[in-house]
């Protein structure tokens, strides 16, 4: 069982599902990530443990990374979602899995992408009245931080 | 300001024959109780705390200082070890848990992070430059990163010292 | 000031009770904000604050070459800074598919077991310390720790972060007499476990404090993403040195401790055990080294082909895995830290509604977090 | 009769000076700086939240009824346990009731569950 047998079996149920070809990971759609997540978290996968959520700033659009794992068929697969800057927006999937809670409050303090009907998105590492997300790439340093090296 | 001068009969001891030499001893013995039994504040941010617990455990035994009781409330120490990094959101709690302290309070900057951010210095958004830059006035500098428990038990030893120096007033 | 009230008995209601249990506190290892909701003695609801010693780890891994990166890596989970270490490098010679000598993939064990020992030792130390044994339990594991500390002191000269492992091997080679004193440390640390079993495990009031509170279902463990030993307490037999076997674990016989209700003991006694495992772990691989090349010359600049990694290894505290993205530069492009802890700690406000304040620091205990690398 | 009371009177004299000389030379030596930050309430590094003049659980007011009776009775038993050799084998029943009696209401506390956290 491999991720490219995943990526089939994803391919006949979601047709606009494609694989990116260097990194074998599962590009998605983005208003399909929760049909998606029902999918693989069903009893015949049960990929019921999602390990790590990130983002990427490609400068034009972000790049959520979902690494999903199994504990049943021991595999663990890699699911991409593109956002363009200016609409940064997906359902939250703090339903399937509890621990997205914190981690899509951390994308969202750093990198500013909105979750959906999330139970509290607010700022988990910066403190909440932080101007900006930091992980941008075009992100500028806070000014006390430069006044504070005398 | 001195506190001696504030007692009502302080005039009256200094017109005494060897008045003086009463108000120099009683001086110099708070000094030295001060000096020996500087409580710190239980205060780990980061790595720091590792090493400062292990200068607390039997091995190097900062008991030997009497300043081996470490106390959780600001309200009961003289000594506050700033031991790691302090980010953006700790900064104000840091200030707040110096103003807490009572008067005769003093500050140890333990490790690069306390001393001016360490190595998180350049391109960090959320780290304080040191414990300076947070307007709090450090008494000794220990630096290291980790610095060895030895370090820190020499850093005491310096402030036990500069403690005996100071003229008794409020600090 | 809105008043909630809590409870209305008969004749008296009574307000419902908010306490800091906040950054500066000596049982929260390390600086963990706690919003503690109280009707009376019972936490009726916990806020849990992160984020005081948040460094910005990932802005600075974006500005640091490969190599500058591995310091920054012993200050994440700087109780066990090898593991941290091992899995940074082990993710970039993934990504530059870089073969390592057989001799460092000994060495590497070794001293990842052997940091595994020294942070269990702190785990236990300091959880027998916030629940009321108050300083031996403490006083006896940093003595032992003290041991493994001089054994890194003189393997690569220092205590705590050691920036000893390199891409393609490590710093130094391990010196002539280290088997020695390995072996030494290895019977010595047997009958010290031996004695904190006797000393805590089986004690009253130790039991009184830990048994079936904080139980943890399989369940929510497997939903909150908690991994090591929190989730072999509640019988999940999942470790990644066993399941997907990396550097040379294949090679050596060691079994998973796991116990079955997931409670604060639990924890407790799969750390002691995994304790014993990782001795048994270190002897096989000290009688096994092989000769070979495994120290790597500095100053190699390394310039992995555009890609993405994602590679994870079993800390004593859970999974770290790493998310490198490099665009062919010398610098990564995007470095994602997946931090154990930071999950481990996400499913505490659910195991402490309904519990008495005492347990919340005897739950705090057991998770066994460290801020390090929760705020990154 | 009237000289042991002055013995009395001396020795209480004696514990409210010994107290109170204590606290006024600390009063005097020690630096005075107030401050508003350093006057406000210590709530582990944060800013107060919550007023602490709230009703809180009547419980505790139970369980420092209860510690105040065992206190009080331990208060007796010192002096007692002291002089026990002099006092002969009448003192000693009689402080067996008393603690008999102190027992009863123990468990009469114990059986109504003023002890357990409800």
């Amino acid at each position: 069982m491999r991720q490219s047998d995943i990526f089939e079996l994803i391919k006949l149920k979601f047709p606009q599902v494609i694989q990116d070809e260097l990194t074998k990971a599962i590009v998605v759609p983005g208003d399909q990530i929760l049909g998606i997540a029902g999918f693989l978290n069903s009893a015949e996968f049960s990929f019921n443990n999602l390990h790590c959520l990130t983002a990427i700033d490609r400068k034009e659009n972000i790049e959520l990374v979902y690494i999903f794992y199994s504990f049943k068929i021991r595999l663990q697969i890699t699911l991409k979602v593109c956002l363009p800057v200016d609409s940064l927006e997906i359902e939250s999937l703090t339903n399937f899995y509890r621990s997205t809670d914190w981690f899509e409050r951390e994308v969202y303090d750093l990198f500013g992408v909105k979750f959906l009907n999330h139970p509290n998105l607010c700022r988990i590492l910066n403190p909440s009245d932080w101007k900006g997300f930091p992980l941008r790439k075009d992100y500028s340093y806070p000014d006390f931080i430069k006044k504070a090296q005398y | 300001m001195a506190v001696i001068e504030k007692i009502p009969g302080s005039q009256l001891i200094h017109k005494l024959p060897g008045g003086g030499i009463v108000l120099a001893a009683s001086g110099s013995v708070f000094k030295w109780a001060k000096s020996s039994s500087l409580w710190p504040l239980t205060f780990g941010l980061a790595c720091c705390s590792i090493e400062m617990i292990a200068a607390g455990a039997s091995r190097f035994d900062i008991d030997r200082f009497g300043s081996g009781v470490f106390r959780a409330s600001p309200r009961q120490c003289d000594v506050m070890i700033v031991a790691g990094t302090i980010s953006v959101k700790m900064g104000e709690c840091v200030k707040r848990l110096y103003a807490q302290m009572p008067e005769p309070k003093y500050v140890i900057a333990l490790g690069n992070c306390a001393i001016s951010g360490g190595i998180f210095y350049h391109d960090t958004y959320s780290v304080v430059k040191g414990t300076e830059a947070l307007g709090i006035p450090v008494d000794v500098y220990i630096p290291g990163c980790p610095p060895r428990p030895e370090n820190l038990l020499f850093g005491l030893m310096k402030l036990q010292e500069k403690v005996k120096k100071e003229r008794y007033a409020a600090k | 000031m809105e008043v909630n009230v809590v409870s209305q008995n008969k004749d008296l209601y009574s307000e419902e009770f908010s306490i800091n249990m906040g950054p500066q506190h000596p049982s929260t290892h390390g600086v963990l904000y706690l919003d503690l909701r109280l009707n009376g003695e019972v936490v009726t609801d916990c806020v849990t604050h992160i984020g005081y010693l948040h460094r910005s780890m990932e802005k600075i891994a974006e500005n640091r070459t490969y190599t500058q990166f591995i310091p920054f890596t012993d200050r994440l989970d700087y109780v066990a800074s090898m593991n941290n270490n091992l899995c940074y490098v082990l993710a970039v010679e993934k990504l530059m598919n870089m073969e390592v000598s057989d001799r460092a993939k000994y060495i590497r064990v070794i001293i990842a077991e052997l940091n595994r020992v020294a942070s269990h030792l702190i785990a236990i130390g300091t959880f027998a310390q916030d629940i009321g044994a108050f300083a031996t339990p403490l006083f006896y594991c940093f003595r032992e720790r003290e041991k493994i500390i001089d054994i890194f002191d003189e393997i690569c000269g220092n205590r705590l972060t050691y920036n000893y492992m390199r891409i393609g091997g490590v710093q130094f080679d391990l010196p002539k007499d280290i088997d020695e004193r390995i072996k030494y440390f290895i019977k010595y640390m047997r009958s010290k476990a031996d004695d904190y079993e006797e000393l805590l495990t089986n004690n009253i009031i130790f039991l009184a404090r830990t048994k079936n509170i904080g139980i943890l279902s399989k369940s929510a463990a497997v939903s909150y993403s908690i991994t090591g030993p929190n989730l072999r307490a509640s019988g999940i037999k999942w470790d990644l040195r066993k399941d997907e076997p990396y550097l040379v674990y294949d090679k050596f016989q060691f079994d998973i401790p796991t116990c079955e209700n997931g409670d604060v003991w639990d924890r407790y006694k799969v750390r002691i055990e995994e304790l014993r495992q990782s001795l048994k772990i270190i002897e096989q691989a000290i009688a096994g080294i092989p000769e070979g090349p495994a120290v790597v010359k500095p100053g190699r600049i390394y310039k992995p082909p555009a890609g993405e990694v994602y590679l994870r290894t079993e800390n004593p505290r859970g999974e770290l895995g790493f998310y490198i993205v490099s665009d062919g530069s010398t610098c990564p492009y995007r470095l994602k830290i997946r931090a154990p802890s930071f999950s481990n700690l996400a499913v505490f406000s659910e195991l402490v509604k309904g519990v008495k304040v005492a347990d919340v620091v005897s739950i705090l205990g057991s998770l066994d977090i460290l801020m390090g690398e929760i705020d990154r | 009769m009237i000289l042991d009371y002055a013995y009395v009177g001396l020795f209480l004299l004696f514990g409210v000076a010994f107290v109170a000389g204590a606290l006024i030379v600390s009063w005097l030596l020690r630096p005075r700086v107030p401050d508003t930050v350093k006057n406000s309430a210590y709530e582990c590094g944060e800013n107060v939240r919550g007023a602490s003049w709230i009703q809180f659980n009547v419980h505790y007011y139970l369980i420092a009824l209860i510690f105040v009776i065992f206190d009080v009775d331990v208060l007796f038993l010192v002096p007692w346990a002291v002089a026990l050799r002099e006092l002969g084998l009448m003192a000693y029943i009689e402080m067996l009731i008393f603690i008999i009696i102190l027992v009863l209401g123990l468990a009469y506390a114990w059986k109504k569950g003023a002890l357990n956290w409800q």
